[in-house]
This record gives C-alpha cells, structure tokens and sequence, in this order.
C-alpha cells in the first residue's frame, strides 16, 4: 500500500491518520502539501485526513476542494485509484464534487466528540471487507458539520446501490434520532460513489486502533485497505 | 467598486441554523415569527471599474467558490 | 525632543488607569512630560495584569524549584523535565473580563493565549485544560456565558487541533457579576530545544511574525485590571477576535522555523501586545530595542503609534533573529501564509525607541519600564477563623435521598454536555478522558503519560484562604495519585476581587500561604502562573479562586487507574481518617442551606503518606480503580465510581459516626480503591502497617447501590439523575 | 410579511473568515479582489401585518438574539 496523506493550512487529524496508516500496513504515508500538483509516483491510496482546512471558512471544506493538488486526486480518483476522506476530508471530497451531497452545522448547533456506534451496511468495498456485513462498532466522531443533505433523488439512489456504508446506530444496531449525533439525513455515516474508489465519512477509524483508545473498532478499515492494496516495494 | 454576495439555502434544504433562531425566538416571546433561513453575505471590494466585467467576474466567483450550488443560491448587488 | 501633541491632563493619566503617585512617579524617571504614546507605553506595562504590582511580593515567596524544575515563573509557561531528554511546558491564563463582556470570543481569546504560551518556548501543545466559574443558574446572564464560553473554548482548541482534556465547572452567586475563564495548556519539548524571551546581541533584527494588527483591545490590559461597574457596556469595542486557523497556522510556522536556527528569542504578543513583548524581551537581556512601526503589518489603515502600542490583535509574536538566517525564516512564514516584517533591532542603550513616520514616538528606559513598575505592600487582615460545625448542627437526612439530590445539583452533576463540545480525542494519546479524576495524555512515541488535572474548592478558600490554598494544592495531588501519576510540578491562576481592600488583600496572602506550605511539604514546586485581580462588580468580590494545575508523570500509561467499578465481586476500600467533617460541605449547602462553619483541615504529611501509598499499589499493577474523595465525600465518590463502571456497590454504614456525616462529610486525604478480596486484604494491612488508616468498607457488585441501611438505589436512575440537569438546563439556551 | 436582517461585523472587528476568502479568491487567480467581509443574512417570515410594529419587533429579536452588537451592527429591510 502506498498512501498519500493530503495537508492543508488547518487540517490537524493529519498526524492520527499518518499513524494509524503506518501502525496497520507498516508503511509510512506521504505527506502531501496542498500546493503541489502530483501525488507521489505510485500512490494508490489518497487520504484526506480531518481537521479544520482553512479554519472551516466560508463552508467546512470548500477553500480546500479548490486547491491544486485535488486536481491530481480527481485525476486519481477517475483512474480508479482509492480515496478515502474522513470528516473534514468527507466535506473537502463533497465539496470537491468527488461525493454527492453536502455536510452542514449539526442539528444541535454544536460541535460533538463522543463515540458513537455505526452499522457496517455495505462491506463489499475496499475500505470495509474486514467488517461483517451488518456488524455495529463503536467509532468516535468529532465534528460541528456532518449533518449529511442531498437531495431525495440522490438520497434514493445512495440507498438503492448500497452506497450508504455506515449508518449511526445504537450499540444493538437500531437506528434512531437519539443515536443520530448530527441529524444526518437516513442517520448517514459515510458514502461511497458509484464505482465504488472513493470514500467520505465523519467518524474516525484512526482514533480507535489501540487499547489505549478504549477499542480496536477502527483497525479493520485499514485492514480492508491493506488487503485490497498491493504490498509496497 | 463594492460588491455584495447574498446566499442563501436552496428551497428544501434543511436549515438547522434557521431552525434553532426559530426555536430560540419563540422561547424569547417573539411569537410572530414563522420559517426563519439563515444565509451569507459577503461583501467584496473590487478594483474593476466597468460594472458588466465585474458583475461577470463576481458570478464566477460564487460559481467556482463563494456559494455550493448543490445546496446553495445566490444573488449579487452592486453598491457604488 | 519628543513632540507632545496632547496634553498629559489629570483626567487622561485616570482614563489610562494610573494613579497621580504613579504618573509621578513616571515623571520622575523620565524628567518630563511623557508623550500620549509614552503614557500608553507605561499604562500597559504598569497596569496590574502585567506587573504584578499588588502581587510580586507574595508571588515571590512561593517555592518554584525542585530537581526537575528547568524553568520557572517569568518566562512564558514553566518548564519540567520529565526524563528521557523531554520537558513538559505549561501554564494557566485567565480571560475573565473579556469572557464576561462577550463570552465566545472572550473564550476564544483565552485559549489561544495560553497556547501561544506554550508554543512560544518551543513545545508542541499536546493538552488543554479549563477551570469555569459561573453565577447562579438562574441568574439572567448564566446560560448566555456559559453557552458562549464553552462554546469558545471548543471553537478555538478543536480548531487548533488540541485535546481539551478536562477541567472544573462551578455554579456560585458569587460569580453573577464577574465568571471566571482559566485556560491551562500543556506542551511537550526537548530540553535542549527550549526557547526563551531574553533578547542577546546587538544590533540583531527584531521580526514580527503571525497576523496583522488591527485596533483590537487597544487598552485591553487596562481593562482587565478595572473593576467593574454599570457602564460596562462602554468598553465593549475593545473585544478581540480569535482566529484559531492563524493560530494552527503560527503554531506549525514558529516550531518549524525554531529548527532553521534562526530564532535568538521569542516572545508571544499577549496582554498588551507588542509594547509588553519588546520591552520584556530587550529588559531580560540587558538591551535596548529600537522599533519602526512604519514596517509592522497592519490591518486598518491610519494606526497611530499609540493604537500599534497597545492593540491586543491575536495570534503574533515578536523574535530577535540570527541575521545570516533571514531568508530561511521569512521563507517558512511566507509558506504558512502569515506575516514576517522586520520592524526593529536591539541596541545597547537600554532604551526602548519607538519611531513612525520617521519621528520618536517614545523613548523610554526600558529596565525601568519592566523592573521600576511600582510595586505595593498593600495593607491585609487575616480572615476570622470559622468554628468548626459538629455533626449534630446539620440535619440528617435519608442517605440515599440526600445522595440523589446531591448528585443532580448544578455543581455535582456530570459535565457531559461541556466536554462533549470539546474535541478530546484527537492527537491519539488521550488515555483517559474527562469524567475521572485527573486527565491522561500519552506522551507520544513513549509509554509515558502525564496526569493533568484542574482543582479548588473556593468556598473553603473564603471560609479559610489558608485552609483553602492548601487544600487547592492537596486536591490536585490527590486527584493526580489517584490515576497513578507522580505530581511534579503546578501552574495557578490566582482570581480574586479588589487587592485595595485589605480583607481581599487578606484572602489572597491566605491563599498563596497555605498553597505555598503545601507545595514544598508534598514536592510540588509552582512553575507558572496568573494572578486576576479586581474581579468585582458593584463592590461584590467574587470567592477567592486560586485554580491549581497540577501536572503528574507516570513510568506506564498501561498502568493508570480509573474510577470506574470494574468485575464484581471486589472489595471497597477507604484510605484515610474519616470523622465526618460537615463544614463548608456541600450535604450543608444543600440540606442545611448554609455555606458556614470552618472547611476540613488537611493535613500535609499524611496527605503524602496516602498519596505516595496509593501511587505505590497503582504503580505495582496491584490496583486498577481508584477515586479520590473530594466534594460530597464517600457517597458521591461511590456513586461517581459505580456510575462510570455501570455496576452496583454497597458500602457499610460506620458504626460510630452518623451516616450523613460519614456518607456526605468531606474529610480530606482519602481515596476509595476497589480491588479482589485478597487484594484488598493485604492493601489494609500494609497501610495499617504503615500508620495509614484504611479499612475494607464495602464490596462491589449486582446493579445497585446501597449506602448503610438507606434504599438501594439503581445505577442506571442513578446515572440518569447525574446527567440530566446540564442538558435540560442549557436546552432552555438562547 | 417577510423580513431580512444582514447581520455584519463592525468596522474594525477582525474577520478571520473574510481574510481566508480573500485569500482563497487571489489564489484562484480572481486579482481584482480587495478586503473582503462576511456577515449573516436572516430571514424570518412574520404573522404581523402593520409595518412599523413589524420593524420595531424584528429590531428587538435582532438586539436580544440575532446580533451581537458587541462585534456586529445589523439592518433590517422588509420584502412584501
Ligand atoms: N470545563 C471542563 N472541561 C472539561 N472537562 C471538565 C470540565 N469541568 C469538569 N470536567 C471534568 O469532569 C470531571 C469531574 O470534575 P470535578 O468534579 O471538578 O472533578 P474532581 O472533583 O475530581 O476534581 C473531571 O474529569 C473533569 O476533568
Ligand atoms: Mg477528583
């Protein structure tokens, strides 16, 4: 595996991202700085990692969408490479118009860090095949804007192609408003598009790797990459 | 030259930032008020002196960053 | 000579917050009238926020070294060696005045003050803390401040990118007119890269660095140090903005610039901006500084001198730079977006110049500025001594009826909904989170981990300043032994009313006397700190507040204890003496409806002994759950614990003492261990041994909790009293 | 009746969020572009059918709720 971790004025999950990527493949990601405008040769893995790029400005994730290196990740993307952005990396991936939809302010107004649980509803896909299909794990969120929005015909075909990978969930799998954290539209956790490469989420796998963290529920999603990726040199 | 950049939500979009003013309004006893929508203003200065030129660079602006059209509309004034 | 183009009238030397004894004083230092730029220049630098002056004479006796102490109070944050080559650098900062003033930026502002603090001296800021006083709940303006300031603090550390990993959060009439926001941020550096304010060399270029400078706050410090009264509205323009994106910005700029070799010495731009960080830099290293501010950034057009001086705009710092390094430096800012202007260079007159558009704008002696500021000897009495409240002067209540209302109230029940808004997790090192007694942050790459924890119970410090102080002190020991970690070093933030009264005067010696005494008996020096003084409203004091961050180091994070109940089927343990001090307690408070009589004494040599015993067991991998007992006593501390475990627990009643005073008494120098029988079998014996008290008082198990013969009560209603009132409060926010 | 309040920050007041955008607009190759400044717009749909009580009760709601006047000034214009 060979990732690429994008850096933005702002971003700061950069670094958990960095280390969960290494703890479970072994390998160190590259740090890629805005302004270039290629990835690394070879990178088959494009990780927008959390934070606040550009300090949340305007719209969470919208100065970043513009800046030139996602030009080389759409190109990435539209090769078939994978990209997985995850909080502030899902809105900068929407924004960038890679996803459909948009995040907005939580429907509590407020920023929340807590675990929470999801369901894994698709685990056919690069970041999940090391899930059970249906499994609920914990994962914690930190975010003031994962409130997912899309319109219905969008929302109709991300249910109907199993595009909808998680879900937030009480710790039995039910879903409802009171394990919703955000108010997200169908209790959406994170997204795939259609071919199935590119992957937004609020939650953070990477802060759940560890017993120190309290859990392992995040290791499997970089276990599925790893399996899915070829070894690097 | 000054520019103003209105946007605001697209019909049916949800509003939580609406919602919550709404919620908050009531509890203060201002009981008259019905949908409340929150938008953005954004006021430019610009250099440009010819007013179509620069009424076509604004809507690119808002095209390209300043509002996300998936959700978002947007209205441009000219002030002076 | 210096052209004056405003006379120095008596009004204007008041509105500049300097008393006539002052001003002349300045006038005799400088032997003439000073210009407007100069009377702001002294009105920054003298006002108490930045020197001290009803303090300095007390501040000094506090004992601030110790074997591992690298740097202590006068830098920006203290510094504490924590082995292997790394030093821990923290401090804590007030941001009360403008919290009360606008909540969230006041908040925001806060925050990012104290980690420029940190990151000044070249750590990396790897924890956030806060301590918050509020007024009454039902006092108008109390959910408007605190939907604000928690708000800010979030806004600002989530931003940023730093764990807020704990705190403290009080209700009190007290604080109607006056909250209190104490920031604390904790950073970790190698000890052989450490950086200092004090300028060295001549002729060295002085940069400023960061974000523009606007008109924020100009007379910001002054402020802070004015009491207040009903035309507080007329000070609101000086509120700043925080801007936590720069801040991440200037954070990442400044450590990378630090490996260039390039910076001589830095300083942040804090209270009183650029006048307080030149004039401390140049008066540390025996040099003059000369500035041109035709070169400093600005944000608005039209600055005079005067407004540049004394603007507060957030998020800049001000460096002397290694000369042959200058494009390697300007070269990173440029990177991260910010400003890099060389605006002066040091000299050898020891005078502090201030030029624009080419003419002298000040021209001052800068070691008198800093070292000649006055200093007082304010007159203080010495609280009256309280008596001590017995038993029988409270009424006695059901245990487990008293329990649950206790548990809901304002000040006992859980801060969920506060740290919730506070991104706690993120750099991955966060061992323990908040809801326990102390915070646990792994020092990254290490097993190591550093205890944080936020402590003072200021209706003790008013019942008895001395008592209080030290209790402050006892209570961060404890709640940092009780995770497992080794207390090394504290930062406070002393918050009291008007220092020209001599019974506040009184309360603040009391304070930093029974804060100093228990520092040198348990090893536990002051490294930094803040003292916010004049915090009144309408001649109302707020309750002497002297917060305590203390700091602890443990060898394992896997070690660490916690206080949830863990399997069933162990045993409760009480460490320490129990004799059902009622006084000053919170049961009191709440049944008796009375804050009176003298708070529990603590008693320093046995509060080591227990504290070195339990971090002992905990260090041994004997022990895995711990609680230190602190307001509200057994039952709280055992509710706490079967809360967070999710388990039930019975406890016995005492026998000798009647149960309100022995469930709800707030003796100090205890600690609740839940252990295997056999374990907890030979932890009493060993203790007993050793002179500790302690005894097997309970065991753990089934999902109530039963205190004495009182009612079981569920865990779960338990839970859902403890953390209903906050969010049921603020859902009434507007 | 429909009323817009444009909530802006006062002049002096540092706006971090319209530094960013200027700087995301340069960097986008739009160099005609001064200072630029964001503010809110909020519109509130209203039972009320005289005008002048209209106004008078939306300046309240902007005064206790939808500005901070500390930092913010605000207008109100009415549509229909
Ligand atoms: N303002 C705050 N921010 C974050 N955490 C807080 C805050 N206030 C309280 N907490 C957390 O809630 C828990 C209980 O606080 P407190 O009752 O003051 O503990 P103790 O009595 O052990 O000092 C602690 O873990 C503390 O860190
Ligand atoms: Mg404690």
């Amino acid at each position: 595996m060979k990732a690429a971790v994008l850096v933005f004025p702002g971003i700061n999950r950069e670094t958990d991202m960095a280390k969960a990527l290494a703890a479970v493949s072994g390998v160190k990601p590259a740090m890629v700085w805005h302004t270039d405008t290629d990835l690394p040769a070879g990178t088959d893995l494009v990780v927008v990692p959390g934070g606040f790029s550009y300090g949340d400005y305007l719209r969470c994730g919208a100065i970043a969408a513009r800046a030139p290196i996602m030009r080389a990740v759409a190109a990435h993307a539209e090769r078939g490479g994978l990209v997985l952005g995850v909080c502030n990396g899902f809105q900068i991936i929407t924004e960038a118009g890679l996803l459909p939809g948009a995040l907005v302010r939580n429907a509590s107004m407020k920023f929340i860090c807590k675990e929470v649980n999801l369901k894994v509803e698709n685990r056919e896909t690069a970041f999940t095949s090391a899930y059970r299909h249906g499994q609920v794990i914990r994962c914690p969120v930190a975010h003031g804007e994962g409130n997912y929005v899309a319109d219905d015909g969008t929302i109709a075909e991300l249910e109907a192609e199993g595009r909808v990978v998680f879900r937030y969930c009480d710790p039995t799998g039910h879903i409802s408003p009171a394990a919703n954290p955000n108010g997200s539209t169908n209790a959406i956790a994170g997204i795939i598009n259609a071919r199935g490469n590119v992957l937004g989420m609020m939650p953070h796998p990477e802060n759940l790797i560890e017993a120190l963290h309290g859990g392992l529920d995040g290791r499997p999603l970089f276990d599925s990459l790893v399996a899915a990726l070829p070894k690097a040199a | 030259m000054k520019a103003r950049v209105v946007v605001t939500l697209k019909n049916g979009v949800l509003d939580p930032q609406g919602k919550a003013i709404e919620g908050a309004l009531a509890s203060l006893g201002f009981d008259g008020v019905g949908e409340v929508r929150v938008g953005k203003v954004i006021d430019l200065e610009l250099k440009a002196t010819d007013k179509a030129a620069a009424e076509a660079e604004v809507k690119a602006m808002c095209e390209r960053l300043l509002a996300n059209t998936v959700i978002e509309n947007f209205a441009v004034q000219f002030v002076g | 000579m210096l052209r004056n183009d405003v006379p120095i009238t008596p009004e204007l030397v008041k509105s500049h917050g300097l008393k006539p004894d002052e001003y002349q004083r300045i006038l005799d230092l400088i032997g003439r009238e000073p210009t407007l730029t100069e009377l702001g220049i002294f009105s920054a630098m003298w006002n108490e926020h930045c020197s001290y002056k009803s303090s300095k004479k007390w501040l000094k006796t506090m004992p601030v070294s110790g074997p591992r102490v690298i740097q202590g109070p006068g830098e920006n944050a203290g510094v504490v060696d924590i082995g292997d080559g790394q030093a821990v650098i923290f401090k804590m900062e007030s941001h009360n005045h403008p919290s009360y003033i606008e909540p969230y930026q006041g908040a925001t502002t806060g925050v990012g003050g104290i980690l420029r603090d940190v990151f000044t001296m070249g750590a990396r800021p790897v924890a956030c803390m806060n301590a918050l006083r509020f007024g009454e709940p039902d006092h108008p303006k109390t959910k408007h401040i605190v939907s604000g300031v928690v708000a800010g603090i979030g806004g600002y550390g989530n931003s940023f990118g730093v764990p807020t990993v704990g705190g403290e959060v009080n209700f009190h009439p007290r604080y109607n007119g006056n909250c209190l926001v104490n920031a604390m941020a904790v950073g970790l550096a190698d000890t052989d890269k450490i950086f200092y304010s004090k300028a060295e060399g001549v002729g060295l270029p002085v940069v400023y660095l960061g974000s523009k400078t606007g008109r924020d706050g100009v007379g910001g410090a002054t402020m802070a140090s004015a009491e207040f009264d009903d035309k507080i509205e007329e000070k609101r323009p000086t509120v700043q903005v925080g801007d936590p994106f720069s801040e991440k910005l200037l954070l990442e700029a400044t450590l990378e610039l630090m490996k260039t070799g390039a910076v001589v010495a830095i300083q942040d731009m804090g209270a009183a901006g650029l006048t307080c960080s030149a004039v401390e830099m140049g008066a540390k290293g025996d040099l003059g500084l000369e500035l041109n501010l035709d070169a400093v950034p600005c944000r608005e057009p039209g600055m005079t001198a005067y407004e540049m001086m004394l603007s507060e705009s957030q998020e800049r710092m001000l460096m002397v730079l290694h000369p042959d390094k200058r494009a390697a430096a300007e070269a990173v800012f440029r990177k991260w977006g910010l400003d890099f202007a060389v605006v002066g260079y040091t000299t050898d007159t020891l005078r502090f110049v201030v030029k624009h558009h080419g003419e002298v704008m000040a021209d001052l002696p800068i070691k008198e500025l800093g070292d000649q500021a006055p200093e007082y000897d304010r007159p203080w009495v010495a609280a009256a001594k309280r008596p001590v409240i017995g038993a029988g002067d409270v009424p006695a209540v059901d245990i487990a009826d008293a329990l649950e209302k206790i548990i809901a109230t304002p000040d006992m029940c859980s801060r969920r909904w506060v740290w919730e808004q506070y991104d706690h997790l993120i750099q991955g090192n966060t061992a323990q989170r908040p809801g326990g007694d102390a915070a646990v942050v792994r020092v990254e790459g290490t097993r190591k981990g550093l205890g944080i924890s936020c402590d003072v119970t200021p209706r003790y410090c008013e019942a008895d300043p001395f008592e209080g102080g030290k209790q402050a002190i006892a209570e961060a020991y404890r709640n940092l032994s009780a995770v497992g970690a080794l207390p090394i070093a504290v930062t406070d933030n002393l918050n009291f009313g008007n220092p020209e009264k001599p019974e506040i005067m009184g309360q603040f010696v009391g304070c930093v006397q029974g804060i100093s005494q228990a520092c040198i008996a348990l090893d536990f020096p002051i490294v930094s700190g803040n003292v916010s003084l004049y915090n009144e409203t309408n001649g109302q004091a707020i309750l002497p507040t002297p917060a305590i961050g203390g700091v602890g180091l443990m060898a394992d994070v896997e070690q660490m204890a916690t206080i949830a109940l863990k399997p069933a089927d162990e045993a409760i343990v009480l460490i320490g003496a129990t004799e059902g001090w009622l006084g000053q307690s919170i049961y009191q408070r709440e049944f008796a409806g009375r804050e009176e009589g003298a708070p529990p004494p603590v008693d320093l040599a046995s509060e080591r002994r227990h504290g070195e015993f339990v971090r002992g067991l905990i260090e041994q991998g004997r022990i895995a759950t711990v609680h230190d007992l602190s307001d509200g006593g057994l039952a709280v501390a055992v509710a706490e614990m079967a809360i967070a475990g999710k388990r039930g627990a019975r406890v016995e009643a005492s026998g000798q003492i009647a149960d309100h005073a022995y469930f709800f008494g707030e003796d100090q120098g205890r600690y609740l261990i839940a252990a295997p029988r056999a374990v907890a079998e030979a932890v009493v014996a060993e203790a007993v041994a050793g002179g500790i008290p302690a005894a097997i008082i309970g065991s753990v198990g089934g999902s109530e909790l039963q205190l004495g013969a009182s009612r079981a009560i569920l865990v779960s209603k338990l839970h859902h009293q403890h953390e209903a009132w906050f969010p049921a409060y603020m859902s009434q926010e507007l």
